[in-house]
C-alpha cells in the first residue's frame, strides 16, 4: 500500500574507476534528493568491490536493513543471479540495473544500458569517418561478459566493412596507465593506424597521452566511450579533431532507476518489465545534453 | 635470522618454570579485539547481535577461514602463497565446466555435481602439489612461484570463460545449491564445513609429527635437516594442504554465485594471509595458531559487517575504516609479540 | 635412553686419508686414525684445526671431498645425518641446532616423534624428556619454548636430545663451552655410564682439565692433519698444550698489573634490580680492574648485565666515569664506552651471514663513515684485528658462520673491543678458544687493563676467573652474595659461596 | 636461534669459497635472464629493437623502479609495504588538488607546480615515517600496518575524487608536461630520475652507516641491537626512504596523465615486491642489491611490452605467459641462493 515506508536498498560496485565513480555519485544524488523529497523513503547505499562482497551486502540489507526494495547495479550477470533471487524471495521489490539476470524471474525490473550499441555506434561511426577503408586498433576494458558483448558488436559492424583493419584488441582494464602504456606498445608496433577505439573515456585518455607524446599524426579518429564530462567538453569545444564523436552511457542511469523504483514503490506501482536506457552518438550537435559538470565522470 | 621476538620479549623472558600462563593469556589478544568490536556493532546496530546475523558472517567467512586454515600452515612453514585467489577462481570454473558437461554425459546431474566437487578438491591437492614442487624442489622463492601462479589460474580461467562467466546450468545449480544454502541443525553447512577445517587442522599442526615438522622447518630450516626431517616432502605436503583447502572453500562457493569470472577470487590471497596474521603468527614463520586464524578472519568479516550495517560515513570511507581498524586491532594485541 | 640399549655394542671407526675442501681452502688433509669400540676420546686441536668438520664428516652433515671412513670395517657412504644416526652416530654440535618456537621437547624429538597411531605421543614423550632432562640435571619443563632458555640450557637440552637416542658412537663437540662444574660433573657421569655400556664417545674440548678427567685416549690435530695420539693418563695437561699447538706453551696466565686504587670507578652499579633476575646488586669496577663474576648456571649473571646494558627492563643506577647515566640500549651504552661481549655468539654476537669486515666494524661504524663508508680503512682494521686476535679463516670474505667455533669468538671479542670501550663487559670470553688463543685473549685483557680499561668478566671457568681478576664477585639465585680480594679467591670458596654453603660474608 | 638465511644455503654453504667469485657471477644472474628476453623480442618483433621502444620501457619502468629502489631497503630490513601503490595515487591526488588551487592563490602557476612536486615528496616522507612509527614503536607487523593504510590512503583518495578523477587543469599540466615528457641530452626524465635514484640507493646501501645497518637488522635484529645499531631509528628512515621514493615516482607520474583515480597504483606493491625479489633478494630479509632490483623492474615491464608487440596467443593467456616467465627466470638465477 502506498503509506508503507519505502526502504530502498542500492546495491552497486564500488567507485574502482571513473564510470563507477559516477554511478556512486548519481546514487547518492539520488539518496538526497529522493530522501528531501519524501519523508517516509529510506534509501541505503552499499558499494562492494567484488561480486562475493556484493553477495554479502545484499544478504545483510535483507536480514538486516530488512528493505523492501532494491535497485541493484550487478557486479557480475551469473554470480548475482541467486543472491538477487533470494532478497526477492524476501519480499522485496528488485529493479536491476545495466546487466542482466541470467535468471530474469529473479528481478521485478530491468533497466538497461545499451551495450550492444556501445560497440556497434563506434565501429559505424568509424567505418563511415574512414570511409569503409583503413586500420583499427581497440582498447577493451577488464575481461567481463559486458565488455564481450561490446567487443562482439564492434566486430560484428567492422565485418560488414572488409577494408577495414582490425589490427589487434588488448585489454587496458579500464584503466589510464594500462591504457597509457599499451598505446604506447600499439604505435611502435603498427605505423600505420587509423583510428583508436578505447572501449571506455578513461581509456582514451591514456591514449590519447601516448599518441600525443608519439607524436603521431595518422591517427583520424579516438573514440571513447560512455561520455565523461571532460570527453564531451572537448567534443563540445571542438578542441581536438580527432575526438569529434562519443557514445553515451551515462551512469546517470542509476539515478532514474533509483527515482523510479522509490516512486513506483511509494505508490505501490510496478515498473515496466524493461526499460532500456539507449546507447547514442554523442557529437558536437547534442554535446551539451551529456555533459553533466558536477558528476565526477 | 632476526628474532625480533626475543629482542621485542626479552621483558617477558621470566623465570617461569611451569606452562607460560603469559602466553595462554596472548593467544586470547585477537578473542579482546573481536569481543570489543562485537560490542561496537551491536550498540550501532542492534540487528547486529542476532543469531541470523551471527550465522550470515560466519557463513561468508568460511571460504576465506578455510583458506586461511591453509594459509596458516604454510606462512608458520615459512612461504606464501599469492594464488589462492586466482587458484579458486580456476577451479570453480573448472568444476562449473566439468558439471555442466558431465550432467549430460554421467547421466545422472546428482553424480555430476558430487563428481564436480571431489574434482574441485582434487584439482586444489594438484595446483598445491605444484606449486610444492617447485618450491621445495625448484627451490625458487615461494613469492616467486605464487606470483607467477597467481597469473596463470586467472589468465587460464579468462581463456576458458571467454572473458565472460562460466555458469552453472540452473537446475545444476538447484541441485549443488544446498551445499552453501543448506543447514546441519540449523547451522549453515558452510559454517559446519569451516569448523571441521579448523579442528582438522588445528589437531594436525599440533597434535601431528607433520605439525611438528611445519613449525620447526618455519623456526629454523637447517636444524629441521639436520634433525632428518625430511624438509621437501613437507613442504610439499604444506602447499598441498592449502591447495586441498582451496579446494574445499571452492566447493563451497560455486553454489553460492553459480558462476565463475576473471573477478571470482580477486585479493583472497591478502584476506587469507591477513587472517593469519592478525590471529597472531609471523610472517617470518615458525609460529601461528589455527584458533588464531580462524579468529582472524570472523574479525575481518565482523568488521565489513559493521560497515554495511550502518551508514555513520561516506561509501568510500569504508575501506579507510576498516584500514584504521585493522591497525587498531593488531595494536592491542602486539603484547602477545 | 642410552640404558635402555643393551643390543648396542660400541661402534669402530675408521678414517682413511680424509681430505676436505671448501672452495680452494682445504681443511683437513689426508687424516687418518682409527677409534676403537667402547673408548672416550678426547680430539684436540687448535682453532680451525679441522676437529668439528671432521665430526661432521663422521656424523653425515658433511661429505668427505676424498679418502672414506669406515664403520667397524666397513666403508660407508652416509646420505645424511638422518643415515649416520640410523647407524648409531649422533653428534652434538658445537653450535646450537634447535628451532627457537618447539618446545624443548619437540625439539629433542624432532624427526623422531613418538606416535600413537596418526597422533603425537606427547605423554610419552613428555615422559621421555623429563628423563633425559633429568640426566643432564636441567629443572625445566618439557613444554617450555627453546626460545626461553638461556645459552647453557640450550647447551643441556642438545645434550639431552642425544643421550635420548640410541647412540652407539656419540660425538660432543665443546659441550661444556657454556656450563659450571656440577652441570660437567653430572655430564662426566653419563658419559661414565655410556662408556661402561660400550659406547664410544668422541669429546672435543679446549679445557684440558675436562679431557683429563674423562677421556681414554687423546689424539691431536694440527692444521687440518692428524699428528699424534697418546693414552690420556701418559700425558700431562702441559704436554697435552704442547702437542696441540706446536710448541711450548708458557704460563697461560699473564702477571697481574695492579690498579691504580685511589682511581675513581670506570663503572659503578648501586641497588641493581632486573625483575625476576637480579635483585640488589651494586659493585664498582676502576680504570684498569678485572672484575670477575662467578656463579652456577642461573644466577642471574647474563641478565644482571643485559639489563645494565638496557637490554632488560631494570632498576638501579649506574655510574660511568663518575657520571650517572641512563642506558636504555646498547646503543646508549656504546655512547658512554661501555661495550658487551654476549655468550650467545650465534643468536646475540654475530651476524653469521656477513662476512668478517662487516662483523667487526658495525658497532664504530661511525669511524668509517665520512660520509662514506671507507671500504679499505675497514679492510685494514680487519687485517689487524687478525692478526692482534689470531684469528683463522680460510678466507677473509668468508662468511662469519664459517669460521670455526673458536674463532668465531675471537672475531666476536675483536668486535665488542672496536669502538675503544672504556668498560667492558665479557661473558664467557674465552667459550671454544683454544689454549694457545686463551692465552692470547688472557694478555690482550690484562694488557688493557693496564691501559686503562675496566674489564668485567663472566665465566665458568673459575681458573680462568682466578689467574685472570683482580676481584671475584660471586652471584647467587640473583643476588651478589660475597666479593672475594685475591687472597681468598679459590675454586672451593667460590664455589661454596655460589652454592649457598657458606653464607654472605663480604 | 632460528637462521633462516643459513637454512635456505645449507647446501650451498658447504660449496662457498672465500672469495665471493660466485656471489658476483650470480649477481648476473638476471641479467642473463634479461639478455635472453631481449633477444626473443628482438626476433618475436624487429620494432622492439628500437632504441625508441627500449626508452618508452625505461620511462614506464621508472615510476616502479623508484618505488622498487625504495622497497628494496624495507626488504632487506626484513620488512615489507603493501601500500605503495595506493600511496602513489593519493599523493597524486593531493598534489593535484594543490596544484589547482595554488596557482590561483600563489599567483604563479610555475610556482604551484614546483610547491606541487616539493610537496609530493613531502607526503611521502610523511606517509613513510607514519608506518615506520607504527611498525618500530608501536611494534605492529609491517604486514598488517601497510595493508591498513593500502585501504585508508585509497579510500581517502576516493573520497577526495568522489569516485572519479582529479584532473590537473590543462594550463598547469602544460607547464608540469615536460617532467614526464621532457628529456635531458635525449634521455627522458623519468629514466634520468630513475638512475639518480638508483645510484643513490646503491650507494646509500652500500657506502653508509645506514645502508649497513639496514642489512644488519634484516639479517639479525638482536644481533644488530646488542652491536649498538639504533634499531628504530634505522627501521623508521628505512619506511621514510621507501615513501620519499614513492614521493619522487608520484612528482613524476602526475604529469603523464595529469589525473588520479581510484585506479591510479593499483597493484604496484607487487610489482614493486617482485623487482626486489626477482632482482634477487629474499622476503625474509638480510639481503637484496639495488642493481638487481632495477633490473628486475625492467625485466618485468619488458615482459608486459613484449606481449604487447605481438599476438602469438590469445589475449586471455598474457597473464599467463608473465607468470611462466617470472618462473622461469627465478629458476634460472636460483642457483645464486
Ligand atoms: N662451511 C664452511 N665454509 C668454508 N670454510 C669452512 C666451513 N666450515 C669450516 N670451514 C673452515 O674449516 C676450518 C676448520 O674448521 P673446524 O670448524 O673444523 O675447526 P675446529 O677444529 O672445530 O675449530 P674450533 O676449535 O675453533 O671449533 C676453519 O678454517 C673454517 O674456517
Ligand atoms: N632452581 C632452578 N631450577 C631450574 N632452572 C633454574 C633454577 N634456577 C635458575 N634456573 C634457570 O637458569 C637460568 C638463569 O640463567 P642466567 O643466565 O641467569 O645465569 P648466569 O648466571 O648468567 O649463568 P651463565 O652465564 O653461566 O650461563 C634461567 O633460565 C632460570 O630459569
Ligand atoms: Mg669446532
Ligand atoms: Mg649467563
Amino acid at each position: 500500500s502506498a503509506a508503507e515506508e519505502v526502504r530502498l536498498g542500492v546495491s552497486i560496485p564500488a567507485a574502482t574507476h571513473s564510470f563507477m565513480g559516477g554511478i556512486n555519485f548519481w546514487a547518492n544524488q539520488a539518496k538526497k534528493d529522493l530522501e528531501a523529497a519524501h519523508p517516509d523513503l529510506k534509501i541505503t547505499i552499499r558499494t562492494a568491490a567484488n561480486a562475493t562482497e556484493q553477495a554479502n551486502q545484499l544478504q545483510d540489507l535483507s536480514s538486516v536493513n530488512r528493505i523492501n526494495a532494491l535497485v541493484v547495479f550487478p557486479f557480475e550477470s551469473a554470480a548475482l543471479t541467486r543472491p538477487v533471487a533470494n532478497v526477492k524471495r524476501a519480499g522485496a521489490y528488485v529493479t536491476v540495473v545495466d546487466r542482466g539476470l541470467t535468471d530474469t524471474s529473479a528481478q521485478d525490473a530491468y533497466v538497461a544500458g545499451d551495450n550492444t550499441a556501445f560497440g556497434r555506434i563506434p565501429a559505424e561511426y568509424i567505418a563511415k569517418t574512414l570511409n569503409g577503408k583503413g586500420n583499427v586498433v581497440a582498447l577493451r576494458g577488464i575481461p567481463t561478459t559486458l565488455d564481450n558483448e561490446r567487443m562482439d558488436a564492434f566486430n560484428a559492424v567492422l565485418k560488414e566493412h572488409p577494408d577495414i583493419k582490425l589490427l589487434d584488441a588488448k585489454y587496458a582494464n579500464w584503466n589510464r596507465d594500462d591504457a597509457y602504456k599499451v598505446t604506447q606498445d600499439y604505435l611502435t608496433r603498427f605505423k600505420e593506424i587509423d583510428a583508436f577505439w578505447a572501449a571506455d573515456d578513461d581509456m582514451a585518455f591514456g591514449a590519447i597521452r601516448a599518441i600525443d607524446q608519439a607524436n603521431r599524426k595518422d591517427i583520424k579518429i579516438i573514440f571513447g566511450g560512455a561520455g565523461a564530462k571532460d570527453m564531451v567538453k572537448t567534443i563540445l569545444d571542438k578542441k581536438d579533431p580527432r575526438i569529434q564523436a562519443d557514445v553515451s552511457y551515462s551512469p546517470k542511469f542509476i539515478y532514474d532507476a533509483i527515482k523510479l523504483t522509490a516512486e513506483a514503490r511509494l505508490k505501490g506501482e510496478a515498473l515496466p518489465a524493461t526499460t532500456t536506457i539507449p546507447s547514442t552518438l554523442i557529437d558536437a550537435s547534442n554535446a551539451k545534453e551529456f555533459h553533466y559538470p558536477d558528476s565526477p565522470f | 635470522m632476526s628474532q625480533p621476538e626475543i629482542a621485542a620479549g626479552a621483558a617477558d623472558e621470566r623465570r617461569e618454570t611451569g606452562t607460560p600462563l603469559a602466553e595462554k593469556l596472548a593467544g586470547i589478544g585477537p578473542v579482546v579485539g573481536l569481543i570489543a568490536l562485537c560490542i561496537l556493532g551491536a550498540v550501532l546496530n542492534p540487528d547486529f547481535a542476532s543469531f541470523d546475523n551471527a550465522l550470515n558472517v560466519l557463513t561468508r567467512t568460511a571460504f576465506i577461514g578455510i583458506i586461511a586454515v591453509g594459509m596458516c600452515f604454510v606462512i608458520i612453514l615459512g612461504g606464501i602463497d599469492l594464488s589462492v585467489g586466482s587458484m579458486a577462481a580456476l577451479i570453480a570454473g573448472c568444476v562449473i565446466m566439468f558439471i555442466n558437461w558431465a550432467s549430460s554425459h554421467l547421466g545422472s546431474p546428482l553424480l555430476a555435481v558430487v563428481a564436480g566437487a571431489a574434482l574441485s578438491v582434487v584439482l586444489g591437492a594438484v595446483f598445491g602439489l605444484i606449486h610444492g614442487f617447485l618450491i621445495a624442489k625448484g627451490r625458487i622463492e615461494p613469492f616467486i612461484v605464487t606470483l607467477g601462479t597467481l597469473g596463470i589460474f586467472r589468465a587460464y580461467l579468462t581463456y576458458f570463460a571467454d572473458g565472460g562467466a562460466l555458469t552453472l546450468e540452473n537446475e545444476l545449480a538447484d541441485i549443488y545449491a544446498p551445499v552453501y544454502y543448506g543447514n546441519i541443525l540449523g547451522i549453515p553447512v558452510p559454517v559446519v564445513v569451516f569448523l571441521l577445517v579448523a579442528v582438522v587442522g588445528a589437531v594436525l599442526l599440533n597434535k601431528t609429527a607433520f605439525g611438528r615438522q611445519v613449525q620447526a622447518i618455519g623456526s629454523n630450516e637447517t636444524v629441521a635437516r639436520y634433525a632428518a626431517v625430511d624438509v621437501e616432502r613437507v613442504k610439499i605436503l604444506t602447499y598441498m594442504a592449502l591447495g586441498i583447502c582451496v579446494g574445499i572453500a571452492t566447493l563451497l562457493y560455486v553454489p553460492r554465485l553459480g558462476s565463475a569470472s576473471p573477478t571470482t577470487g580477486l585479493l583472497w590471497e591478502l584476506e587469507a594471509i591477513a587472517s593469519v596474521i592478525v590471529g597472531g603468527a609471523a610472517l617470518k614463520g615458525g609460529q601461528g595458531s589455527i584458533l588464531g586464524t580462524v579468529i582472524g578472519a570472523v574479525l575481518l568479516s565482523v568488521i565489513a559487517n559493521i560497515l554495511n550495517l550502518t551508514s555513520l560515513i561516506s561509501v568510500y570511507l569504508n575501506a579507510a575504516v576498516q584500514g584504521f581498524v585493522i591497525i587498531a586491532v593488531a595494536f592491542i594485541q602486539k603484547g602477545r609479540r | 635412553m642410552s640404558d635402555a640399549m643393551s643390543d648396542c655394542s660400541g661402534l669402530a671407526v675408521s678414517f682413511e686419508k680424509i681430505t676436505k675442501r671448501f672452495g680452494p681452502v682445504e681443511v683437513l688433509r689426508e687424516v687418518s686414525f682409527d677409534l676403537a669400540a667402547g673408548k672416550v676420546y678426547g680430539l684436540l686441536g687448535e682453532n680451525g684445526a679441522g676437529k668439528s668438520t671432521l665430526m661432521k664428516i663422521l656424523a653425515g652433515y658433511e661429505r668427505p671431498s676424498g679418502g672414506r671412513v669406515l664403520l667397524g670395517g666397513e666403508p660407508v657412504e652416509l646420505s645424511g645425518p638422518r643415515d649416520a644416526e640410523e647407524k648409531g652416530i649422533l653428534l652434538i654440535h658445537q653450535e646450537f641446532n634447535l628451532a627457537d618456537d618447539l618446545t624443548i621437547s619437540g625439539n629433542i624429538f624432532l624427526g623422531h616423534e613418538r606416535r600413537r597411531g596418526l597422533f603425537l605421543d606427547e605423554r610419552a614423550m613428555r615422559a621421555e624428556t623429563r628423563a633425559a632432562l633429568d640426566a643432564v640435571g636441567l629443572r625445566r619443563d618439557p613444554d617450555t619454548p627453546v626460545r626461553r632458555l638461556i645459552v647453557a640450557e640450550k647447551q643441556l637440552v642438545e645434550i639431552a636430545r642425544a643421550i635420548s637416542r640410541r647412540a652407539r658412537l656419540l660425538v660432543m663437540d665443546e659441550p661444556t663451552a657454556t656450563l659450571t662444574p656440577s652441570e660437567v660433573s653430572r655430564l662426566f657421569e653419563l658419559i661414565r655410564r655410556m662408556r661402561a655400556e660400550g659406547v664410544t664417545v668422541v669429546y672435543i674440548s679446549h679445557k684440558l682439565d675436562e679431557v683429563e678427567r674423562i677421556t681414554d685416549e687423546v689424539i691431536v690435530m694440527r692444521d687440518g692433519r692428524f699428528v699424534g695420539r697418546s693414552a690420556t693418563a701418559s700425558l700431562s695437561r702441559h704436554a697435552m698444550a704442547t702437542m696441540m699447538v706446536g710448541r711450548e706453551v708458557s704460563d697461560l696466565f699473564p702477571p697481574k698489573v695492579e690498579p691504580d686504587a685511589s682511581a675513581a670507578p670506570a663503572l659503578k652499579v648501586r641497588d641493581f634490580a632486573v625483575p625476576g633476575w637480579a635483585e640488589g646488586v651494586s659493585f664498582a669496577v676502576r680504570p684498569g680492574e678485572i672484575l670477575g663474576f662467578a656463579g652456577l648456571v642461573g644466577a642471574g649473571r647474563t641478565e644482571l648485565f643485559e639489563g645494565i646494558m638496557g637490554l632488560r627492563p631494570a632498576t638501579g643506577t649506574v655510574e660511568i666515569a663518575g657520571q650517572a647515566t641512563r642506558i636504555s640500549s646498547p646503543r646508549d651504552a656504546t655512547r658512554h664506552r661501555l661495550t658487551y661481549l654476549s655468550e650467545d655468539r650465534k643468536g646475540k654476537g654475530l651476524h653469521v651471514a656477513f662476512p668478517l669486515r662487516q662483523n667487526l666494524t658495525l658497532m664504530a661504524l661511525e669511524r668509517y663513515a665520512k660520509p662514506w663508508l671507507d671500504g679499505q680503512a675497514e679492510e685494514k682494521a680487519l687485517k689487524g684485528a687478525v692478526a692482534e686476535f689470531g684469528i683463522r679463516a680460510g678466507s677473509l670474505h668468508a662468511r662469519a658462520g664459517s669460521l670455526s667455533g673458536g674463532n668465531q669468538q675471537k672475531l666476536a671479542l675483536a668486535k665488542v673491543l672496536h669502538p675503544e670501550p672504556r668498560v667492558l663487559v665479557l661473558d664467557e670470553p674465552t667459550r671454544g678458544v683454544d689454549v694457545g688463543a686463551k692465552r692470547e685473549i688472557y694478555f690482550l685483557i690484562q694488557r688493557l687493563a693496564a691501559q686503562g680499561l675496566a674489564v668485567v668478566v663472566i665465566s665458568s671457568e673459575l681458573v680462568e676467573l682466578i689467574g685472570l681478576a683482580h676481584r671475584v664477585a660471586v652471584m647467587r639465585g640473583g643476588r651478589l652474595v660475597a666479593t672475594l680480594e685475591e687472597a681468598d679467591m679459590t675454586e672451593e670458596t667460590m664455589i661454596a659461596f655460589a652454592t649457598g654453603s657458606r653464607d654472605v660474608a663480604a
